[in-house]
């Protein structure tokens, strides 16, 4: 298989394959995991007949192999539940239910994904601003006080964890100055003016982790760039300065700086974490660490292969984004 | 008024004085070559005359003007109006020189509209135009290419139209055919010599080559370290120099007509290719770089391997050597099926700086051979390393040194030390002086020489150059796309070529006499025509 | 997976160009850059520091676990009494907020965590990086096929999600910061490291020096470690000193999600977390520690950019974005005045 | 045991109990000022409530509700046979009607409890609610699908210890009796005097057959309280609640439900919420939590503030925090190393890790320091403010370790204040005093909670806490104390693996008592006379403060909830 569809299928397999591979780890992990699971969905004060009724129910009891087999059954092609007065059929691809709710997996999934991208999106936007824009201040201002400055400021994003840095915000902007109210989760479609509103504080925190990482890339692709020949020819020309950066070496540092965010965009859709909780965000990280600390299994691989799914399709986009960018690539 | 006129021009980088109280001027409409080996300060001239220094750290000194335009006093904006305006530069390296990311024809636009003020797309109109006149076929359509989708030669010709497109009274070329075949080389200097012919502009040729500047320009200028050597019509320094440097160079320029004192290829065969073939990719992308190929180099023998670049000769160097296995067909060696690499046949690689690990002594790289093959005694192999590296003109006491150490010419006789190290019965030379001076490229061409007749090495040299390869190769193979196009001893290849691509090749050698030079053109432009 | 990853990996480092010429030229160049050596005083300073904790500490008089109930108002929360925190001669930093415990000596000590893990972590990342990258490049397709694949599951797994399950797993006895090391390494971080070096490794393998080596009759697995690993030298550190200051930031939040180091230890990142909501009631128990991140985090990046410099002496160049940097660079270098003339080589079928 | 999420710092997700915080309250009787701000006018009927919460109301099924009195959020929507009464302090921890006429009517001993519903009483949908659904929803609590809830009741009904729900078990709970619509009849197996408090929980809410969807219930729940879910999103994060129109306030005397609306938004971070409501900002201004307390930083930043200070309400909830042995890993065995354990504690430091001395009061009793309980002040082991560390060397002394000893404390990693690290730490610094050094052995919660739980790996040393299901001594001491609650196979609560005749005959023979007052003296006499055995070590009963927005009024907090009760407060 050649060209753009052979690549595509190349990576569509090979994804089956590590996605494959990563529910079973999940397994393998979350089965030697302290906690009862029937003990902590029953709740604290079951009897131990009680227990054996909840593992029972939940295939508790099932060696692994066997439970990883309906897992695999489920995905394939659907599997039946009951909610006990009926039976409900949760269809291919059915990532079971979760052990705490009931709910269907990937209706979870479903419900949190747009919170995730909502969150991730938006910051994403500021981060390409801040950090390009530093990146190519930084290039071109190098070694003066400008620089230094921005610098500071982007490594002072790294530097301090996404905690305290939304908190501090929070309480000073939301708090004391009152510019902003606290954020709360607003659907995009109820409200899309709310909707940013009340993520523009979430978006910063976040894309100020990750704005240095793109102002070192940019910065250092630019000087690559700046170094590279092409450059000479058009200073050679009388082409202005503006024109030869904002051109020329931007244009060179474009490719990294897609690939980059896209693979920062595919970690961040099940990664951001720290920010889904303090800013109570239902994203996907947020229900992720949930489920870790119930040891609510079937979310957890559920939510593991979606993020999954994001870092690998991140990835791939990245390839060809990559390559899309700077036509000398091929893609292999 | 003339059109370049620089005096007593120095420039100077930290301590470095890279150009030295140079002067000389320009006419309108006059061609002028800068001529002389790497560091001789050429280049830092060309760049001078645009003012390129500026801002970068190097001191100017001297005067330089260029039509009417005072370099070293004028404005930033000034300059900027010289530059692309009225004198248009054009860089060694085609492909780095254009940026990868824009179509050519929208970099053509955009230099252009930095001097005229015209729209977008009568910019771009303008640079089909000139990329039509460079003779870029299909230019409407090719305008919209990226670099990477260009032949070597064709982005030379983008380059030249960049430069044409505003018009310029000058046109300075930094050696502008250094990194092109030599039949593409012949093209774009017989383009350079139409432009000039139509337009009326200047030239100040940049090269290393006399052989290009002997068919480009009127007037030479020999430069070495950052001083004038000797100047006058290019006929007449080429013709009689006055100056030892001057007569030394072209000594050691290679001639293509020039025939190799004849030498005992009798011995047994040591390396033989025998119908070997290697693709590279799978699948649909598959191609084969060496097709069908069946050489033997017998003992005390130089066979030579020239073709253009993607012709297959390095893969079959790195065949015969072991590096690559061939995918169908086999290497011999003493007759008998080899695979993998062999101690016994070594290489010589083309590039000096990568050949060797820079983190690395010299020593080091040198006994390893020797080390590998068992040898433990340091003592033994410190001797052993000292006695090569006098064998092939270097210190005993340069063991400890590295690479970044010594000069090009050095490292290659280093890389050469470390082959013999080895003890090889055949060397494989690739492109073993392709990145060295003329100078240097002579006496490195020699020490080989006197290896092989000492040692009774079986040679392979690989090289792209015609002239050298006719210097060194008792038979010669000439490659093209992968295949055997002629394959005999050398002078009958030379002399009586029977094959129309070998006739080609030799005719797009430049000649070192201004007067043949004009000759070959003419017959190139015949065939061209028809 | 991408390639293109590899290649922001190494963005700012040289691919292909080998370029190091000796620890010699390194030192020198290195020196010649003032902010990178203040920045590797600083960095060694910290790790003075952290070596030194119990000198310090008892220099002070202090240690980092016992409480000082009544330097601390109870009442209202345990707020420290006194200005900035509770700064007095015996507690030079202050204490800390509702247990009174000594703010400076928790600072060094917490020093000695967050520096080893993040060192130690970063130092786990690049042993297996590397081993992974080397192996994956060197191979043949299917070791190639099977490494990457491996590489891409690692890429995948949720780093925090990992840790906590895997911090439950393992048995109470592990020394926590080895464990918090030992997950932060080997879940994520090595992972881009391995793509970023099996990229070099793929370019540098074609270099003709490694091919030299062969030639020599030197085995495979010689030629990688004595001509390929230096030449991993430079993009490895660049990347290394990249993964210092993101491991401290993944421990703080490791102990921001409640399985980082185990009290009393303290660590800055655990400080920072227990310190974020005081943030009004007593500010410097946050600053402290924000502040001693912030600077070795800035003092790493800026060390890491020097040693790439260094690393590479085309950067010399670069400092200057003019025209006419070839022709400078070749005449610093050109000493004997017989530089080659750069031809760009004819690369055939490979 | 109910765990109240009483969160000081936050806790990145859930704090790994099914169980949901929706009921934590008890009173602020010295807190005069949360009922003067409640109001000098009548409250105001109308507007949004808004309620900050940390934890997602996920269970919301009242069969799935392990709730204190039937929880804050929940005891909106579901009514129950008897209910907590509303009422600040000592008085809010009284069990008063709430479906029915009465708190139930014994038979003599105890065993047999009847209750009559209220007449007009409806769903939110208009139909009348039945004993029937009553009784439904009690076996649904049953099901393996829906497990969650308090023990007592299959413990205590007659019959019920294998009853699997009424899915699988059409036939019923034969222990439970309705011989008409307005009549119910419970059947215990042995005498309960304390069965008025269980009525209060969930599970006796009334559950309509037709409208039962099993697992799926939870979403949207028919109400028979004030309010109705219109919303439930993701699991319980967004709840809205509107007034129910078929909630008739002649048939509740408890709930006002002044607002119009609730709006409850949840999975915030903690710190996040009290940041909100100090600052109070527009639809904040009208809010809540009912799972969120102040923590020492933010206590130390209100107290600070006047304005501030004026909108804390203050409470307590039953519930203590204490050092748990277990008598069978040596040295533990030896009551004297017990004891001297007992003497070195330094409390203010405990208290002080805990939150200070505002957010912690120093316990030396079992029982939560409140009269429900019981409360008798007693000290067996004096050891003052901070520990009595020569008393405690004495002690070890004489039990053979006069050069100190080694011990392993064990505690949770949950950042949750009640067992977390930093009281570990304080107890590991105060013991050192005493010439006891203690490793400390941090577990991740459900590893921490699989070994103190289980009696084959239960730790000799460790942080444990105790919260009350309703406020007697009943539920507090019998599932700690009474030998015949030991599970060998199962989750154990009785960690002093105590089994004492004594002790279990008393704990019967105050259950047979209807007069809860006198059955609450013997309580508190019982937990003095088990003190004494140093089973434990009791630390600290937690005070919850908690910030309210600045147009919140009529402020109730019980002694039952220790918190603000939402369905009394009145937005401006």
């Amino acid at each position: 298989m050649n060209g753009f569809p052979g690549f595509v299928l190349r990576r569509l397999a090979g994804a089956l394959v590590t996605l494959f591979v990563l529910s079973v780890i999940i397994y393998v992990v979350f089965y030697v995991t302290p906690g009862n699971v029937a003990q902590i969905t029953c709740g604290p004060r079951c009897s131990p007949a009680q227990v054996h009724q909840v593992a029972q129910q939940l295939h508790l009891d099932d060696p692994l192999y066997v439970r990883y087999w309906h897992f695999l059954q489920g995905v394939l092609v659907g599997q039946d539940y009951s909610t006990g007065t009926s039976v409900e059929h949760c269809a291919a691809p059915c990532l079971g239910q979760s052990y705490q709710t009931g709910r269907e997996v990937t209706d979870i999934i479903w419900a949190k994904l747009p919170v995730s991208f909502s969150l991730v999106l938006g910051a994403m936007v500021i981060w390409l601003l801040l950090g390009v824009g530093t990146g190519v201040l930084s290039a071109w201002r190098r070694g003066r006080l400008s620089e230094r400055v921005l610098t500071a400021v982007t490594l002072a994003g790294v530097a301090t964890p996404v905690f305290v840095i939304g908190l501090v915000l929070m309480i000073v902007v939301c708090g004391e100055l009152q510019l902003l109210p606290f954020p709360q989760y607003v659907n995009f479609t109820d409200d899309p003016e709310q909707w940013a509103w009340n993520l523009l504080l979430p978006w910063l925190s976040l894309a100020l982790i990750e704005a240095a990482g793109f102002a070192r890339l940019t910065r250092a692709s630019m000087l690559e760039t700046l170094a590279e020949d092409h450059i000479r020819t058009f200073r050679a020309y009388g082409v202005s300065e503006r024109a030869v950066i904002t051109r020329h070496a931007l244009r060179g540092a474009t490719a990294s700086v897609i690939a980059l965010n896209a693979v920062t965009v595919g970690s961040a859709v099940g990664g951001a974490v720290l920010t889904e909780t303090l800013f109570g965000l239902p994203g996907i990280g947020q229900e992720l660490v949930r489920a870790v600390k119930v040891v609510d299994l079937p979310v957890v691989v559920g939510m593991v292969l979606v993020t999954g799914f994001f870092v690998i399709l991140a990835n791939a986009v990245a390839d060809v984004l990559y390559a899309a960018a700077d036509r000398r690539v091929v893609l292999a | 008024m003339s059109l370049v006129e620089v005096t007593d021009l120095t420039v100077e980088f930290g301590t470095l004085r890279a150009v030295d109280g140079l002067s000389f001027s320009l006419a309108q409409g006059a061609a002028l070559a800068l001529v002389g080996e790497s560091g001789s300060g050429k280049s830092t001239v060309a760049g001078a005359l645009l003012g390129l220094h500026r801002g970068t750290g190097a001191r100017v000194g001297g005067s330089v003007r260029v039509a009417g335009t005072d370099v070293q006093t004028a404005s930033d904006e000034e300059l900027r109006r010289l530059r692309g305006a009225k004198a248009a530069m054009v860089f060694q390296d085609p492909l780095s020189s254009l940026d990868p990311y824009y179509a050519i024809g929208d970099q053509i636009a955009e230099v252009y509209r930095v001097h005229a003020r015209v729209t977008r797309r009568a910019a771009r109109a303008r640079a089909v135009d000139v990329l039509d006149r460079v003779g870029i076929p299909d230019a409407a359509r090719r305008a919209r290419s990226r670099p990477h989708e260009f032949s070597g030669g064709m982005r030379q010709r983008a380059l030249l139209a960049m430069a044409l497109a505003g018009e310029p009274d000058l046109l300075i070329a930094d050696e502008p055919t250094t990194a092109l075949d030599v039949t593409v080389q012949a093209q774009i200097l017989d383009l350079v010599h139409a432009l000039r012919t139509e337009t009326g502009m200047g030239l100040l040729l940049v090269t290393h080559d006399v052989g290009v500047a002997a068919e480009s320009v009127d007037d030479i200028l020999v430069m070495r370290h950052g001083r004038a050597v000797e100047r006058g019509p290019v006929g007449a320094v080429l013709a009689a120099p006055a100056e030892p440097y001057t007569r030394e160079l072209l000594d050691a320029v290679p001639r293509v007509d020039a025939r190799r004192t004849a030498s005992p290829a009798t011995g047994e065969v040591v390396l033989e290719a025998t119908g070997v073939r290697r693709e590279f990719g799978r699948g649909r992308r598959a191609f084969a770089a060496v097709d069908d190929v069946s050489v033997t180099v017998r003992r005390g023998e130089t066979l030579g391997v020239v073709g253009e670049s993607g012709s297959g000769k390095t893969t079959l160097g790195r065949m015969l050597v072991g590096l690559l296995e061939p995918t169908v067909g086999e290497i011999r060696y003493e007759g008998r099926p080899h695979t993998g690499v062999n101690p016994a046949v070594q290489m010589v690689f083309q590039d000096p700086v990568s050949s060797l690990n820079p983190r690395r002594s010299v020593g080091e790289s040198i006994a390893d051979p020797l080390r590998a093959r068992g040898e433990r005694d340091e003592e033994r192999i410190r001797g052993r390393v000292a006695e090569l590296l006098e064998r092939v003109g270097l210190d005993r006491a340069h063991y400890d040194r590295y690479p970044h150490e010594f000069s090009g010419g050095q490292r290659q006789r280093v890389g050469i030390a470390r082959a013999l190290a080895a003890e090889p019965r055949a060397l494989v030379c690739d492109e073993p002086v392709s990145a060295l001076d003329v100078t240097t490229q002579a006496q490195v061409v020699a020490l080989l020489g006197e290896l092989q007749r000492e040692l009774g090495l079986a040679l392979v040299f690989i090289a792209h150059d015609l002239a050298v390869v006719r210097q060194v190769s008792d038979r010669v193979a000439v490659m093209r796309r992968g295949r055997l196009v002629e394959y005999g001893p050398a002078d009958e290849v030379y002399d009586s070529p029977r094959e129309p691509y070998t006739k080609q090749l030799l005719a797009a050698v430049p000649a070192l006499d201004p007067e043949s030079a004009a000759r070959r053109r003419a017959a190139r432009r015949e065939p061209a025509a028809a | 997976m991408s390639e293109a990853l590899a290649a922001v990996g190494t963005a700012g480092t040289d691919t292909t160009v080998p370029a190091v010429p000796g620890a010699r030229q390194f030192w020198r160049r290195l020196r010649q850059r003032r902010a990178a050596l203040v920045a590797a005083v600083v960095v060694a300073l910290l790790v003075l520091v952290a070596l030194a904790a119990p000198l310090l500490t008892a220099l002070e008089g202090q240690d980092p676990t016992t409480y000082h109930p009544t330097l601390i108002d109870s009442a209202r929360g345990g707020v420290p009494i006194g200005s900035f925190g509770g700064v007095s001669a015996d507690h030079w930093l202050g204490v800390e907020p509702q247990t009174g415990r000594d703010m400076f000596a928790r600072l060094v000590y917490g020093a000695r965590v967050s520096l080893g893990v993040s060192l130690g972590a970063t130092l786990v990342q690049v042993l297996v990086g590397v081993a992974m990258g080397v192996a994956a490049g060197l191979g043949n397709r299917w070791v190639d096929l099977v490494l990457s694949r491996i590489t891409d599951i690692f890429l995948s797994l949720p780093l925090m999600i990992m840790a906590l399950a895997l911090l439950a797993v393992v048995p109470d006895g592990f020394p926590r910061p080895v464990l918090v090391a030992l997950i932060l390494a080997l879940v994520a971080g090595w992972s881009t490291m391995a793509k970023m070096v099996r990229a070099q490794t793929l370019a540098l393998k074609n270099l003709d020096y490694v091919s030299a080596s062969r030639l020599s009759g030197w085995s495979t697995w010689r030629t990688a470690v004595r001509e390929l690993l230096p030449g991993l030298a430079a993009p490895v550190i660049t990347y290394a000193a990249l993964l210092v200051p993101s491991n401290i930031s993944a421990e703080a939040a490791l102990s921001f999600l409640g399985v980082g180091v185990k009290p009393p230890t303290p660590s800055w990142g655990q400080m920072l977390t227990s310190a974020d909501v005081w943030y009004q009631a007593a500010p410097q128990y946050l600053l402290l520690p924000a502040l001693a991140l912030f600077v070795t985090v800035f003092a790493m990046t800026v060390l890491g950019d020097g040693v790439r410099v260094a690393l590479d002496p085309r950067a010399a160049s670069r400092l200057r974005v003019g025209t006419g940097r070839k022709r400078e660079a070749r005449a610093r270098t050109a000493v004997a005045a017989s530089a080659p003339q750069t031809v760009s080589k004819k690369e055939e079928g490979a | 045991m109910r765990q109240p999420s009483v969160r000081a710092r936050r806790v990145a997700a859930a704090s790994v109990s099914l169980v949901v915080a929706a009921g934590v309250a008890a009173c602020g009787p010295e807190d005069s000022d949360a009922k003067g701000s409640g109001g000098d006018s009548a409250p105001h009927k109308g507007g949004t409530l808004t309620i900050l919460n940390s934890q997602p109301q996920e269970d919301f099924d009242p069969a799935r509700l392990y709730t204190s009195g039937g929880g804050n959020v929940p005891s909106l929507v579901f009514r129950t046979l008897t209910t907590r009464n509303r009422e600040n302090g000592e008085a809010g921890a009284k069990v008063v009607p709430d479906l029915a006429t009465d708190t139930g009517r014994p038979n003599k001993d105890a065993t047999v409890w009847t209750y009559t519903l209220k007449k007009g009483l409806k769903y939110e949908d208009g139909t009348p609610i039945t004993s029937a659904d009553i009784k439904y929803g009690i076996e649904r609590s049953f099901a393996p699908e829906l497990s969650g809830g308090a023990p007592y009741l299959r413990d205590w009904l007659a019959g019920a210890a294998d009853y699997q729900g009424p899915y699988k078990d059409k036939k019923g709970l034969a222990a439970i009796e309705t011989p008409d619509e307005r009549t119910i009849v419970f059947h215990l197996n042995k005498p309960e005097g304390e069965f008025p408090y269980l009525a209060t929980q969930t599970q006796f809410a009334p559950v309509p057959k037709s409208k039962d969807t099993g697992t799926t219930y939870e979403s949207h729940p028919v109400s028979s309280g004030p309010y109705k879910v219109v919303k439930n999103e993701n699991d319980g994060e967004h709840l809205v609640l509107e007034r129910n129109p078929n909630w008739s306030a002649q048939t509740d005397a408890e709930r006002k439900a002044y607002p119009d609306t609730i709006d409850v938004r949840s999975g915030l971070d903690s710190s996040v919420i009290n940041q909100r409501l100090s600052a109070s900002q527009g639809a904040d201004a009208a809010a809540v939590t009912t799972d969120t307390n102040l923590g020492p930083a933010e206590l130390a930043k209100v107290s600070g503030d006047r304005k501030l200070a004026a909108r804390v309400g203050t409470g307590h909830f039953g519930y203590t925090n204490y050092l748990a042995f277990n008598p069978k890993v040596k040295p533990f065995d030896d009551p004297k190393v017990r004891q001297a354990i007992a003497y070195a504690v330094d409390r203010s430091s405990v208290v002080n890790a805990a939150g200070g001395s505002a957010l912690a009061e120093p316990a030396t009793t079992f029982l939560p320091n409140q009269k429900s309980f019981g409360y008798t002040p007693y000290d067996p082991f004096p050891a003052g403010q901070a520990g009595n560390p020569a008393k405690a060397k004495e002690l070890l002394a004489q039990a053979g370790y006069k050069n100190g000893l080694t011990l392993t404390l064990t505690h949770s990693n949950s950042k949750d204040f009640e067992t977390s690290p930093e009281i570990a730490t304080a107890v590991q610094d105060a013991l050192k005093k005493a010439g006891i050094t203690v490793k400390l052995q941090g577990l991740e919660e459900n590893d921490y909670k699989d070994k103190i739980h289980s009696v084959k790996s239960e730790p000799g040393l460790f942080l444990a806490h105790w919260g009350a299901d309703w406020p007697s001594g009943g539920p507090f001491l019998a599932p700690i104390f009474d030998g015949r609650q030991i599970v060998k196979d199962g989750a154990n609560f009785n960690t002093g693996l105590l089994n004492d005749k004594s002790v279990n005959d008393e704990i019967d023979a105050i259950n047979k008592l209807t007069d809860l007052d006198a059955a609450a003296r013997r309580w508190g006499a019982l937990d003095k006379k088990i003190g004494d055995k140093a089973l434990v070590v009791p630390l600290f009963h937690p005070v919850y403060k908690r910030l309210y927005g600045s147009d919140v009024k009529n402020i109730v907090i019980s002694d039952w909830t220790g918190v603000l009760d939402v369905s009394q407060v009145a937005v401006k």
